[in-house]
Order: structure tokens, then C-alpha cells, then sequence
């Protein structure tokens, strides 16, 4: 147990690490997509070490205070429930603590303590933007829903590891191969998982400053930045323990996360913004019709 | 823990580790230097150039945020009427230290072509401490840039220390801004 | 235009006249007409858009010079109705009756001349400044730089006292090239 | 549906006044009561009578005792405990669950309502008392007809102190009428169940005819008290006009009441129909279709009590979707759910009591900021909101869990899709609540309330503690569910195993309660500590003082942000929220009234006309008993 403790808490340190990385990295694509030089791939690094030493003096309130607690807790929690590497003693972190259903209602719990504080600080933009960031969840749950509970029956389990297990042997038995459209309809509904342009209206920084967080100052604003980071990360191993087969050592686990990191990055780089209803409309649309194609095959087929 | 010390501005010399920190964190914090998006006066449209293709000013970690809770940097872009300075005052001292102000333009060293106007100020270091000066009207993006150059070297050299003043003579501030800015009603000043 | 200045003429007084250009008129009128005049104007030559009111500072012969800039819509013609009010108790009337957007141009005209508006409730609310306690700062009796001086400082290493006869010169110079 | 303003409804369902003095209302609850309790005695077995009798009598002392609330308080208090100490020892049936689950949400919500009931007329007490008796008469019968004779009590009792608070007549005035529609509904279909009028129907009795009919019109008894779908339009102005201190006890147990029928019905009924799964799964998406459609109206209320009340119909359809299944698993989830929800609504129902009570309104856009005035209120109310948004580590998450994987065993993944996505649409009025109540800028008008009374505190914390702890533990309430399964319901298991002492196992997945509260907690301490040693000078700023670009707002009005909180998203679902059943109301109600006017013709005030009428009718007679019909 103490073991894994051990491992678990190096895991989530090496994915903080990733995590900011891969945030540095995106602004570095993003400037190229712009023709600029950007700014390092350590950027990230060097904003979370400096708003972590810059002075923290103020507060809202209770809830405001425990914002960022909330916040690193979902993050780090969300990451600790998913495996990394398939069957590894080690790697496979606390997943023994709950299945699918339990992670993806664990995903809200930072989501729901950064709401409360930031609703705390008293500041409209906020809490616009929290009352945004949900309906924008309720648009994209549908379809990455219809994803999960589609793999979920087909494979008649609930768990990583049955999930990872039925994807082994071969590249076609991914479940982005078996099930191409299920796959498509949680790619799609990953783009507003990440907020990514076209469903960006949540942080939109022409309008309400910069989302939730209006108020945050320095600590706060590193911690949150740091969950958020894991949070990626977590979400990264989520999509490819669902869909791209697992990894079963972690350099191939490196590989398929940074291959998912690619695909929002992309869609961002040359897209507008969606308002929010255009976005949900979207989201409840499209990718669950799209969706729908291999869900009633697979109620069809397995029932 | 160590950090509130020298925040607080009592001989960090006493500890010495606590320099070495010092030296990173300024390292830190010069390359990452996050600018509150407030235009004061005309100079306000010099700056979203600077982080446009051309200029990129977030190669040096030069970023916009849209609330002075997380900015360190606050640009004076230009003269400062009596009005706007009250609302400066305000964004300033609800900036976290450390936080550094930059000047843009003649008007706020010694009032410019508004030197005899009835609410425009001349001069800014009576109400906030400046840490970088920029002359010019207006300066171009890349005079600006070189000003934060500037700023940056300061910072790393720990000569930027404009916020340690304002804590130090917040009393003889308070006195010049409240002499300009009748029935002064303002929450207190959160560092 | 020429018809308009003298349908006007038939049942107004008119102090003195000019026709700038064939779509811009000038009139001037006593402070006791110009209400009636306004009233004539917009209702039955409709000019119904007030465009401006503006001051003018007269120190000399201790005027204020009152503009109300109308425009007529239909016709696309200019009037420019002019009148003289004395400058030591400068007292006037709100036109708000007539033109309800002058509410504005009247609190604007207050706090920078000081000339009492009759019947603007809201004309002592500030315009542009904030909590003003000085003489109107657009009289011309009234020093900017004096005020500058004293309420913003300047540098010790200046002396800015005569720094307007510096910079008369200079353009005098600069005119002679 | 009343979404949208309810100005017609109300030339709809308008009555002129009280519909009966508060005299009239006492004889008649006594008559009432006199009858129900002598037929209970006559009919039914041994050891009931003494709870019966000590609850029926304790009502009229305690209605005796009028002049002194304090004694009514105490008196039904100790009532209701003696009611429950009896109970406490016998085996877990299905009956002695919801027996307990009643007694005990009693005396939860009778002690909380002490310094609440101070605007309430004398026969609050009274009232309250009685309707505990009708619903335990209802869990403790053996028959349909005992069932039908306290269902009706429990209805008028019920409707009477709906009726009680001042503006509630329309509300009241409408669940009675649907209350009487289930009733009757219900009366027919026990009809159908024995023609023969002195053979009483026994749960497990075999239908002599139409049992497909029988059960269904005996469901839409269930139905109303649940208020599923097309039954649903009494619930949000009963459960929001009602009196604070008892709608918790509308939400937490009398809708439960119609758990219990539905279950009996499942249990007994519906395997006596040849296409029973047909049924099942139409049942299945009446859940469904409630739990969505009601969490969405939830949305878009603006009146606290009024998005609490559709939220309890709609996890009240949860517990449809589990009865529904009728499999083990389906069963625990329901029986679960059903026991869970009394806890975390009667937490949030309590605790909107203590804001009304110190407040003065519960309509969400004037309220706000009320966290600095009462933090334990908000911090109770924090963790029943986690609980119904199902959220682990707390004891929401079990009964989602449960449900979903009974869900995907059965195979009705397009009912589980639906039932999910409800359930993230209700994380946006969950934070509605939170933020318009207690988060966000104190008005000023706030200044000065207090904290919430004792006894509001005191129940708020011993229901936090309960979802704390069985959200650590579920065993401590599956263990209930299992026996109950066992015993009633003839189960070999509950459908799920234990691991080890807190991971339960179900055939797909796993879960481990006890490892994610530990674990939560732990790492939420950690992450506290670091945080808090880090910066030990942070300091409370003012209310006001937020980045406002410069400015200093004027009033907290200006920068709260309360009111329609979700247009962007109504934007959306905007045909989704229309009115629909309530039109179709409208239609029978102006349709009874046609056909009324129609028959007005042959009553003209004219006594010549009666004359004619009545003579008219005895020749019939006459002619007809010459032919010899009769």
C-alpha cells in the first residue's frame, strides 16, 4: 500500500509536470499558428513559480479560500482514479477506488468548489461564467455519455480494466476502430471537455475577464493553474484508456496522450467562437447523432 | 513561509538563503510579467499592438490579463485626468505586490502639452511610485517593448522595488492623492 | 433660406442676421424670444433636432453667448440661433420643454460657465468633473496654469511661471520662417 | 406544468376564500379519523392497535392542548418516538422500512419545526400527527381497501395543512383534486380487483378480472402521490406554498408513500400481466422522462422551494426507474435512493425553513451573500447539495450507482442515458441555489439576520452526519435494503456483493466508499495545511472590494448576479419547458364547464320546470316497473 501511496504521489507530480509542459507547449503552437516566436515551452512553469511567490494577502471568505483547495483536490483525485499503464502493480494508481461511473462524477467535484469560491468573491463575471461553464457541461456530457455507456455495454463492464482488457491484441481492437462513430462523438464532445475555440464562450476574454477565477489572486491562481494542469492530463488518460486501447508501458502512454493533446490544439488554432447556445446546440446535435449510429447497433446487437 | 519576510521588507540580508530565493523568484517573476489591460489616456492604443504578430510581446512572457487581482505590471498610457487617476489608484492597490507601474509618454513626467490644463496631473510620482519611465508622444510598440526590457533587468537586478516604497510612504501618498481627489471614499488598501 | 429668415422676420424680432451658405442660417435674438422662437421653429418650420448648445465667454463686454445649433431633417438646412445673457448673474431658462435633449447640454454648460439653467432639476449633477470646488474652469477669468501650478505641482528643476511668453516667442519665430 | 407566469391558471383553479372554516375542517378530520381508526381495529391483526391508538389519540390531546404550542410540540414529539421505539425491534419487511423511514423522518421534521410553526394555526400539530398515522395505517395494512381507507386520511390531512399556510388555497385546492383523482382511480381498480363486494383483496390476491386495467388505475394513485410526469402540475405549488415545517415531510416521506404503493404493485400486480415487461419498461421511461423533464423545469424556476420541488420529483423518478427494473439490484437502488433522499432533501428543505424563517423570502433573486450570516446553515446545505448531485464521497453518489449499474445489467441504456444527462442538468440548479441563497453580495437588507434557530441546527447537523457517514459506510443503509430484499422480496441477493468490508462489487463494477471519503479527506486536509502554512497574512477584504475596472460599486444589487441565471441555456431548451400538461388540463376543465352549462339549460330557476321534470320521471318509473325491468 505504502508502495503505491509512493507511486501514486510520483505519478502526479511527473503529470503536473506534463501537464504544465504540455500547456507551455500549446502556447508555443499557437504563437507559431500566428506567425509569432512565442513564448518558451517552460512559460507555464515560470507563471505558476511566480504567482506561487507572489504575495497572497486577500480573501473573500471561506468558500474563496477553499477555491483552490477544491480545485487541486479534483484535479489530482480525477488523475489518481484512472490507470496509466495497463496492469502495473504501480502505475495503475488508486483505479481500485471506483469504476467509470465514479470518475466521471468525481470530474465534477473541482469543477463545483472553484464555482463556489469564485461565486463567493462577489464579482458578476464570475458567476456568468460558472452558470456558462455548466450549461456548456450539460451540452457536451450528451454525447460523451453516449460514448461511454455505448463501450460501457458493449464490453458489459464499467471498469478501466475491463475496458482496456476487451482493447488489447491489436491495433483494430481499439475502440476507436471497433466503434468509429462512438469515438467520434467523444472527440468532438473532448472539444468542449477542454474548452478549446469554437466552445471557448466559458473563459471568453472579450467579455467577462477571465472567467471564474476574476478574482484570484496569486496562490490561489497558481494552485488552480496547477489542478488544472493535472486535470488535463487525467482527462488525456481518460480518452486513451476509452478509446485509443490503454498503454501498457509509459512511453506508449506518453506517445497516445500527446497524440490527444494534438487534436483540440488543431481544432483551436483556426477556429471562432460559438455563443453558448450555438455550442450546445451543436453538442446536441451533431456528435450524438453521429453517436447514435454505433449505440443502437451495439443495443441492437448486445440486448 | 520564508517569502512574507522580505515582502515585508525587514533586511532580508538577515537570512541568506532567503537571497538566493530572492534571486530566483525575481528571475521569475521578470519573465513573467502579466499587464493589467487598462488604458489610461491616448497611449491605450499603443499597446494591443504590442502583443499582435508583429511586435509579440508574449515571446518575453509579456501577457494581458483582463483583472489587476492577478497583474504585476499597470501601464499609464498617457495623461492622467484627476478622474482617471482616482480609478488608477484604485486597480494599483488592488494589484499583489510585487507590482510595477510604467509610464508611457511625457504627460505623466511633468504634464506634456497638458501641462497648464485644470485636471490633468503633471506630475505621477507624487501619487504612485514608477518604476520605469518611457518619453515620447506616443511611443511606438517598440519603444514599449524596450521599456519592459528594461523593466526586466531592473527586476532581476531587485532595483524594481516600487511597491516596497508605497507600503513604506503610503501615509505621504494617501496625503498628495487626497489632496487632488476631494471626499475621497476608497476601501482600504490591500497590499 | 433667404424665405425662411424672412417668414421668421414677419413675426419675430431678429437682432441681426447672416446666411453663411444656402443651407446655413444665423440668427440672433434677445434672451426674452427665444423661447418663442424655438418653439416656432420646431414646430412649424420643423426643426425638431437640437444639435448642439454651446457657450461662449465674452469677458469683454461681460457676455455669455448662448449657441443653439438646430437642424431641420426634411430640408437639410442648418439654424444657428444666438443669444447674449448677461455674464455677472448669469441667469437663463432651461429649454428642456422644448428640446428634452438639452438637459445634458445644460448641465455641461453649468458646470463649465456657470450659467444658471431655470427649471433643470438636474443641472448641479457633475458633467465631467468630479466634486469641482473651484470657479468654472472655462471662464476665461479663470487661470489654468495658476490652478495647474498650485493643485499638481511641477518639478523643481522648472520655473513654468512664464513659460507662456516662452512659448509665444517661439512661435513668433516660427510664424516669421 | 406551471412555467411560465401562472396568471390564467389562476382564473383557472380560482376558489373565493378557505374552501372550509377551520371549525368545519376539525369535525370533519374527526369524523374522518374516527371512522378510518374503528375499521382499522375491526379488520386488521394484533399488534397495531396501540401505535393506532396512541398516535389517533395523542391528535386529539394534542388538539386538546391547543392553547399551548410548546405542549403540542413536546407531546407529539414524545408520540411519535413511542411510535417508533415499538417499532423498532421487529424484522425488516418491507412495511417495517417504510414504517421506520416514516416514524423517524417524524420526529426529525416535528423537532425542527418547533420555532417555524409559530405563524401556524393550532391545528398544525394535530394535522402533522394525523398524517404520520394515515401513512403508518398505510405501511402497516394487510389489504387494498385498509391501503385505499388511509390513503384518502393521509390525502385529507395532508391537503389540510397545505391548505393551512395563507396563500396556498390554490395550491391546496389543486392536490386535492388530483388526490381525488388518484382515489378514485384507485377505488376502481381494487373494484376490478373482487367483483365480490365482502371478499377483501389481499396484496398477494389473484385477479379475477382485468388485472392489466386494475393495476394500472391503482398505479395512477402511486403515480399522483409520486407526481410523475403527467400527474405532476400540484407539485411545485404544494411543495412551495406549503407550510415551511412540513414540506420536508411532503418531500422527504409522504411522496415516498407512493414508493411503497409502487413497489406493492410491482410486487403483486404486474406479474399477473401477461406482457408485465412491456409495462415494466414503460414505467421505466415514465422515471425517465420525469427525472428529466422535472430537473429542467428545476432550471428555470426562481422561487427556492419551487426548484427544491421539482428536484424532489424528479429523484423521486430515479426511484421509479429502480421499481421499475425490478430486479434485486433495482430494488436496492430504489430502496436506497428512497431512504437517501429523505435525508439530503429533508437537509435542504429544513435548512431553505431556517432561511425563510430568519430571511423573510425564499425567492432566489432577492436573497444572496447569506454566507456570512449563517455559515453552519450554508455549510449543511453544501453537503446536501453534494448529496443530490450525487457527487461522491458522499451518500448521493450510492443510489446513482446502484441505479446505473442495474441500468446496464438489465440493458436499458437509452432510459440510463437519459437518467444521466438529468442528472448533469441538475448540477445547474444545484449551484443555483447555492450561489442565489447563500453566495454571492450581501444585500443590504441582510444587515442583520441571525443565525438559524437551535432546532433547525441541530436536525441540519444530525442529517449532515448521516450523509456523511453513509456515504463513508453505505452498509449502514444497504444492510436495511438487503434484509428488506431478503425477506419481502423474495431475493436470493441483493445484487451486489461486498469485497471487503466497504468496496461493494456489482457484476460490472466496483467501488469503494470507505478508500474515496479516507482518501478525499485525507488529501483535502493535506492540500488545506500546505495551503494555509504558506500564507498566513491573508486578511478578509470588504464586500465591495472586487476588480470592478476602477470603480467602487454603488450597491450590491448592481453587481449580484441572481435573476435568470441560465437564459443562454433556456435559449435551448425552450420547447422543452413548454406548459404542455397544463394546457391539457385547461382543455378537460373548460370542457367539464361546456358540458355543466349545457345541463344549466334543463335547471332554470323556474319551480314549473322541476314540476315538469319530476313528473316526467315518475311516469318513466311507473312505465317501467309495469314492464316489470327492475
Amino acid at each position: 500500500m505504502f508502495n503505491k501511496i509512493l507511486f501514486a504521489l510520483i505519478a502526479a507530480i511527473v503529470a503536473l509536470a506534463y501537464g504544465l509542459f504540455l500547456g507551455g507547449l500549446s502556447r508555443k503552437i499557437m504563437a507559431r499558428l500566428h506567425g509569432r516566436k512565442g513564448p518558451t515551452v517552460f512559460q507555464n512553469f515560470i507563471d505558476v513559480w511566480k504567482l506561487f511567490r507572489k504575495r497572497t494577502a486577500i480573501s473573500h471568505g471561506v468558500m474563496f479560500y477553499l477555491a483552490p483547495t477544491f480545485r487541486f483536490l479534483g484535479g489530482v483525485g480525477t488523475f489518481l482514479l484512472v490507470p496509466i499503464v495497463f496492469d502495473s502493480p504501480y502505475l495503475s494508481n488508486f483505479s481500485f477506488g471506483g469504476d467509470l461511473i465514479v470518475l466521471i462524477y468525481f470530474m465534477v467535484f473541482g469543477c463545483l468548489g472553484m464555482a463556489l469560491g469564485a461565486s463567493e468573491s462577489g464579482h458578476p463575471h464570475s458567476a456568468i461564467a460558472v452558470t456558462r461553464g455548466l450549461s456548456q457541461m450539460a451540452g457536451y456530457e450528451l454525447p460523451f455519455l453516449i460514448a461511454v455507456i455505448g463501450i460501457a455495454f458493449a464490453n458489459h463492464t464499467i471498469t478501466f480494466q475491463g475496458i482496456i482488457q476487451a482493447q488489447q491484441g491489436g491495433i483494430l481492437h481499439w475502440n476507436l476502430f471497433q466503434y468509429p462513430f462512438l469515438s467520434i462523438a467523444a472527440l468532438i464532445s473532448m472539444l468542449g471537455m477542454y474548452m478549446s475555440y469554437p466552445f471557448a464562450v466559458v473563459m471568453a476574454p472579450q467579455e467577462i475577464a477571465v472567467g471564474p477565477p476574476t478574482e484570484f489572486s496569486s496562490e490561489f491562481l497558481s494552485f488552480m493553474f496547477s489542478g488544472r494542469s493535472i486535470f488535463a492530463v487525467a482527462k488525456y488518460l481518460v480518452f486513451m484508456n476509452l478509446l485509443l486501447g490503454g498503454a501498457t508501458n509509459l512511453l506508449e502512454a506518453f506517445i497516445k496522450t500527446f497524440i490527444l493533446f494534438l487534436w483540440p490544439l488543431f481544432i483551436t488554432g483556426v477556429f471562432p467562437r460559438f455563443r453558448l447556445e450555438q455550442s450546445v446546440r451543436f453538442f446536441w446535435t451533431y456528435p450524438v447523432l453521429i453517436g447514435l449510429i454505433d449505440f443502437i447497433g451495439i443495443f441492437i446487437t448486445r440486448s | 513561509m520564508a517569502d512574507n519576510k522580505h515582502f515585508l521588507n525587514d533586511k532580508p540580508e538577515k537570512l541568506t538563503y532567503a537571497r538566493v530565493w530572492e534571486k530566483f523568484d525575481n528571475w521569475a517573476r521578470a519573465n513573467s510579467l502579466w499587464v493589467v489591460a487598462y488604458g489610461t489616456g491616448c497611449g491605450s492604443i499603443e499597446i494591443p499592438p504590442m502583443v499582435t504578430s508583429r511586435f509579440d510581446a508574449e515571446r518575453f512572457g509579456v501577457n494581458m490579463v483582463g483583472t489587476p487581482r492577478q497583474a504585476d505590471v499597470l501601464i499609464i498610457s498617457g495623461y492622467l485626468a484627476v478622474k482617471t487617476l482616482k480609478r488608477v489608484i484604485r486597480v494599483y492597490e488592488q494589484m499583489q505586490s510585487p507590482k510595477y507601474v510604467v509610464a508611457l509618454g511625457a504627460c505623466p513626467i511633468n504634464g506634456g502639452m497638458y501641462f497648464d490644463s485644470y485636471n490633468t496631473i503633471n506630475l505621477l510620482d507624487k501619487y504612485l511610485p514608477v518604476d520605469v519611465w518611457l518619453t515620447g508622444c506616443m511611443p511606438r510598440p517598440e519603444a514599449i517593448l524596450s521599456a519592459f526590457a528594461d523593466l526586466m533587468k531592473r527586476i532581476k537586478e531587485g532595483r524594481a522595488d516600487g511597491w516596497k516604497k508605497y507600503i513604506d510612504n503610503l501615509g505621504e501618498y494617501r496625503k498628495n492623492q487626497e489632496k487632488i481627489i476631494k471626499n475621497w471614499k476608497m476601501p482600504n488598501y490591500n497590499w | 433660406m433667404k424665405e425662411l429668415l424672412d417668414r421668421i422676420k414677419k413675426s419675430f424680432k431678429i437682432v441681426n442676421e447672416e446666411i453663411k451658405r444656402e443651407n446655413f442660417l444665423i440668427i440672433e435674438v434677445e434672451q426674452g424670444d427665444l423661447k418663442q422662437i424655438l418653439v416656432h421653429l420646431k414646430y412649424n418650420e420643423n426643426f425638431k433636432h437640437l444639435a448642439l448648445l454651446s457657450c461662449v465667454d465674452w469677458i469683454e463686454d461681460k457676455k455669455f453667448q448662448l449657441t443653439y445649433i438646430l437642424w431641420n431633417y426634411k430640408t437639410k438646412e442648418n439654424l444657428i440661433v444666438k443669444t447674449y445673457i448677461n455674464r455677472e448673474k448669469s441667469d437663463h431658462f432651461t429649454v428642456m420643454d422644448i428640446f428634452p435633449q438639452a438637459e445634458i447640454y445644460e448641465r455641461e454648460v453649468r458646470e463649465m460657465y456657470g450659467v444658471n439653467f431655470e427649471g433643470n432639476s438636474t443641472q448641479h449633477l457633475d458633467f465631467a468633473l468630479e466634486d469641482w470646488d473651484d470657479i468654472p474652469p472655462m471662464r476665461r477669468d479663470f487661470d489654468t496654469l495658476k490652478y495647474s501650478l498650485e493643485n499638481y505641482g511641477e518639478r523643481e528643476e522648472y520655473d513654468r511661471t512664464n513659460i507662456r511668453d516662452i512659448i509665444s516667442e517661439f512661435t513668433d519665430e516660427w510664424r516669421k520662417k | 406544468m406551471f412555467t411560465i407566469s401562472d396568471s390564467e391558471s389562476d382564473k383557472v383553479f380560482e376558489i373565493k376564500g378557505s374552501t372550509l372554516p377551520s371549525l368545519v375542517n376539525t369535525i370533519v378530520m374527526f369524523f374522518i379519523s374516527l371512522i378510518g381508526g374503528f375499521f382499522f381495529f375491526s379488520k386488521t391483526g394484533i399488534y397495531i392497535p396501540e401505535t393506532m391508538l396512541i398516535l389517533f389519540a395523542g391528535s386529539i390531546l394534542i388538539f386538546v392542548l391547543g392553547f399551548s404550542r410548546i405542549l403540542q410540540w413536546l407531546v407529539s414529539l414524545g408520540l411519535t418516538g413511542y411510535a417508533f421505539y415499538i417499532y423498532m425491534g421487529n424484522s425488516m419487511s418491507l412495511s417495517q422500512f417504510f414504517l421506520m423511514m416514516i416514524l423517524a423522518g417524524g420526529i426529525l421534521f416535528l423537532f425542527a419545526s418547533y420555532p417555524v410553526s409559530k405563524k401556524y394555526s393550532s391545528m398544525f400539530y394535530p394535522l402533522f400527527l394525523l398524517t404520520i398515522f394515515s401513512m403508518v395505517g398505510i405501511s402497516l395494512s394487510k389489504d387494498w381497501i385498509m391501503l385505499f381507507i388511509f390513503w384518502e386520511l393521509m390525502s385529507w390531512f395532508s391537503y389540510m395543512i397545505i391548505n393551512s399556510s395563507d396563500n396556498a388555497k390554490r395550491a391546496s385546492w389543486i392536490y386535492l383534486i388530483m388526490s381525488a383523482i388518484g382515489g378514485y382511480a384507485m377505488l376502481t381498480g381494487i373494484k376490478l380487483l373482487s367483483p365480490s363486494v365482502n371478499l377483501i383483496p389481499q396484496f398477494s390476491a389473484k385477479a379475477l378480472s382485468l388485472p392489466i386495467l386494475a393495476s394500472i388505475l391503482i398505479f395512477t394513485a402511486f403515480l399522483v402521490k409520486m407526481a410523475t410526469a403527467p400527474l405532476h402540475i400540484w407539485a411545485r405549488d404544494a411543495y412551495g406554498d406549503s407550510p415551511d415545517a412540513f414540506t420536508p415531510a411532503l418531500s422527504g416521506i409522504l411522496s415516498k408513500m407512493g414508493v411503497f404503493g409502487g413497489i406493492l404493485t410491482v410486487l403483486y400486480l404486474i406479474p399477473q400481466i401477461k406482457s408485465s415487461s412491456v409495462i415494466l419498461y414503460g414505467l421505466g421511461w415514465l422515471g425517465a422522462i420525469t427525472a428529466l423533464f422535472m430537473t429542467l423545469f428545476a432550471v428555470f424556476q426562481e422561487d427556492a422551494k419551487r426548484v427544491l420541488a421539482y428536484s424532489s420529483v424528479g429523484q423521486v423518478g430515479y426511484i421509479l426507474i429502480g421499481i421499475a427494473l425490478s430486479t434485486s439490484l433495482g430494488y436496492s437502488a430504489a430502496l436506497y435512493h428512497t431512504v437517501n433522499h429523505l435525508i439530503f432533501k429533508g437537509l435542504l428543505f429544513v435548512a431553505i425553513a431556517g432561511v425563510i424563517y430568519r430571511a423573510g423570502t425564499s425567492s432566489l433573486p432577492a436573497l444572496g451573500g447569506l454566507i456570512r450570516k449563517m455559515p453552519f446553515t450554508f455549510f449543511a446545505f453544501l453537503l446536501g447539495i453534494i448529496a443530490l448531485a450525487g457527487i461522491p464521497p458522499l451518500s448521493g453518489f450510492a443510489g446513482k450507482w446502484l441505479l446505473y449499474t442495474a441500468l446496464i445489467e438489465k440493458g436499458w441504456i437509452f432510459i440510463l442515458l437519459v437518467a444521466m444527462m438529468a442528472s448533469t442538468i441538475a448540477f445547474l440548479y444545484c449551484f443555483k441555489l447555492l450561489h442565489a441563497i447563500f453566495l454571492g453580495q450581501p444585500k443590504d437588507k441582510f444587515k442583520d439576520v441571525k443565525k438559524a434557530p437551535i432546532t433547525i441546527n441541530i436536525v441540519q447537523l444530525l442529517l449532515a452526519i448521516l450523509t456523511m457517514a453513509i456515504g463513508a459506510k453505505p452498509g449502514l443503509l444497504l444492510d436495511f435494503t438487503e434484509k428488506v430484499i431478503k425477506i419481502t422480496l423474495g431475493f436470493a441477493t441483493p445484487g451486489y456483493t461486498y469485497a471487503s468490508t466497504y468496496k461493494i462489487v456489482s457484476s460490472i463494477g466496483y467501488w469503494n466508499a470507505w478508500f474515496m471519503m479516507i482518501f478525499v479527506g485525507g488529501a483535502f486536509v493535506i492540500i488545506l495545511a500546505l495551503f494555509a502554512i504558506n500564507n498566513p497574512k491573508i486578511r478578509k477584504v470588504g464586500q465591495l472590494d472586487i476588480g470592478y475596472s476602477g470603480e467602487v460599486p454603488d450597491s450590491p444589487e448592481s453587481v449580484h448576479f441572481g435573476y435568470d441565471m441560465y437564459a443562454h441555456f433556456r435559449r435551448v431548451v425552450w420547447f422543452m419547458i413548454k406548459p404542455v400538461a397544463e394546457g391539457i388540463y385547461k382543455g378537460i376543465y373548460s370542457t367539464i364547464n361546456a358540458g355543466v352549462d349545457f345541463l344549466r339549460r334543463f335547471y332554470t330557476g323556474d319551480i314549473n320546470t322541476y314540476a315538469i321534470w319530476v313528473i316526467v320521471s315518475l311516469i318513466t318509473i311507473l312505465y317501467l316497473l309495469n314492464k316489470g325491468v327492475f
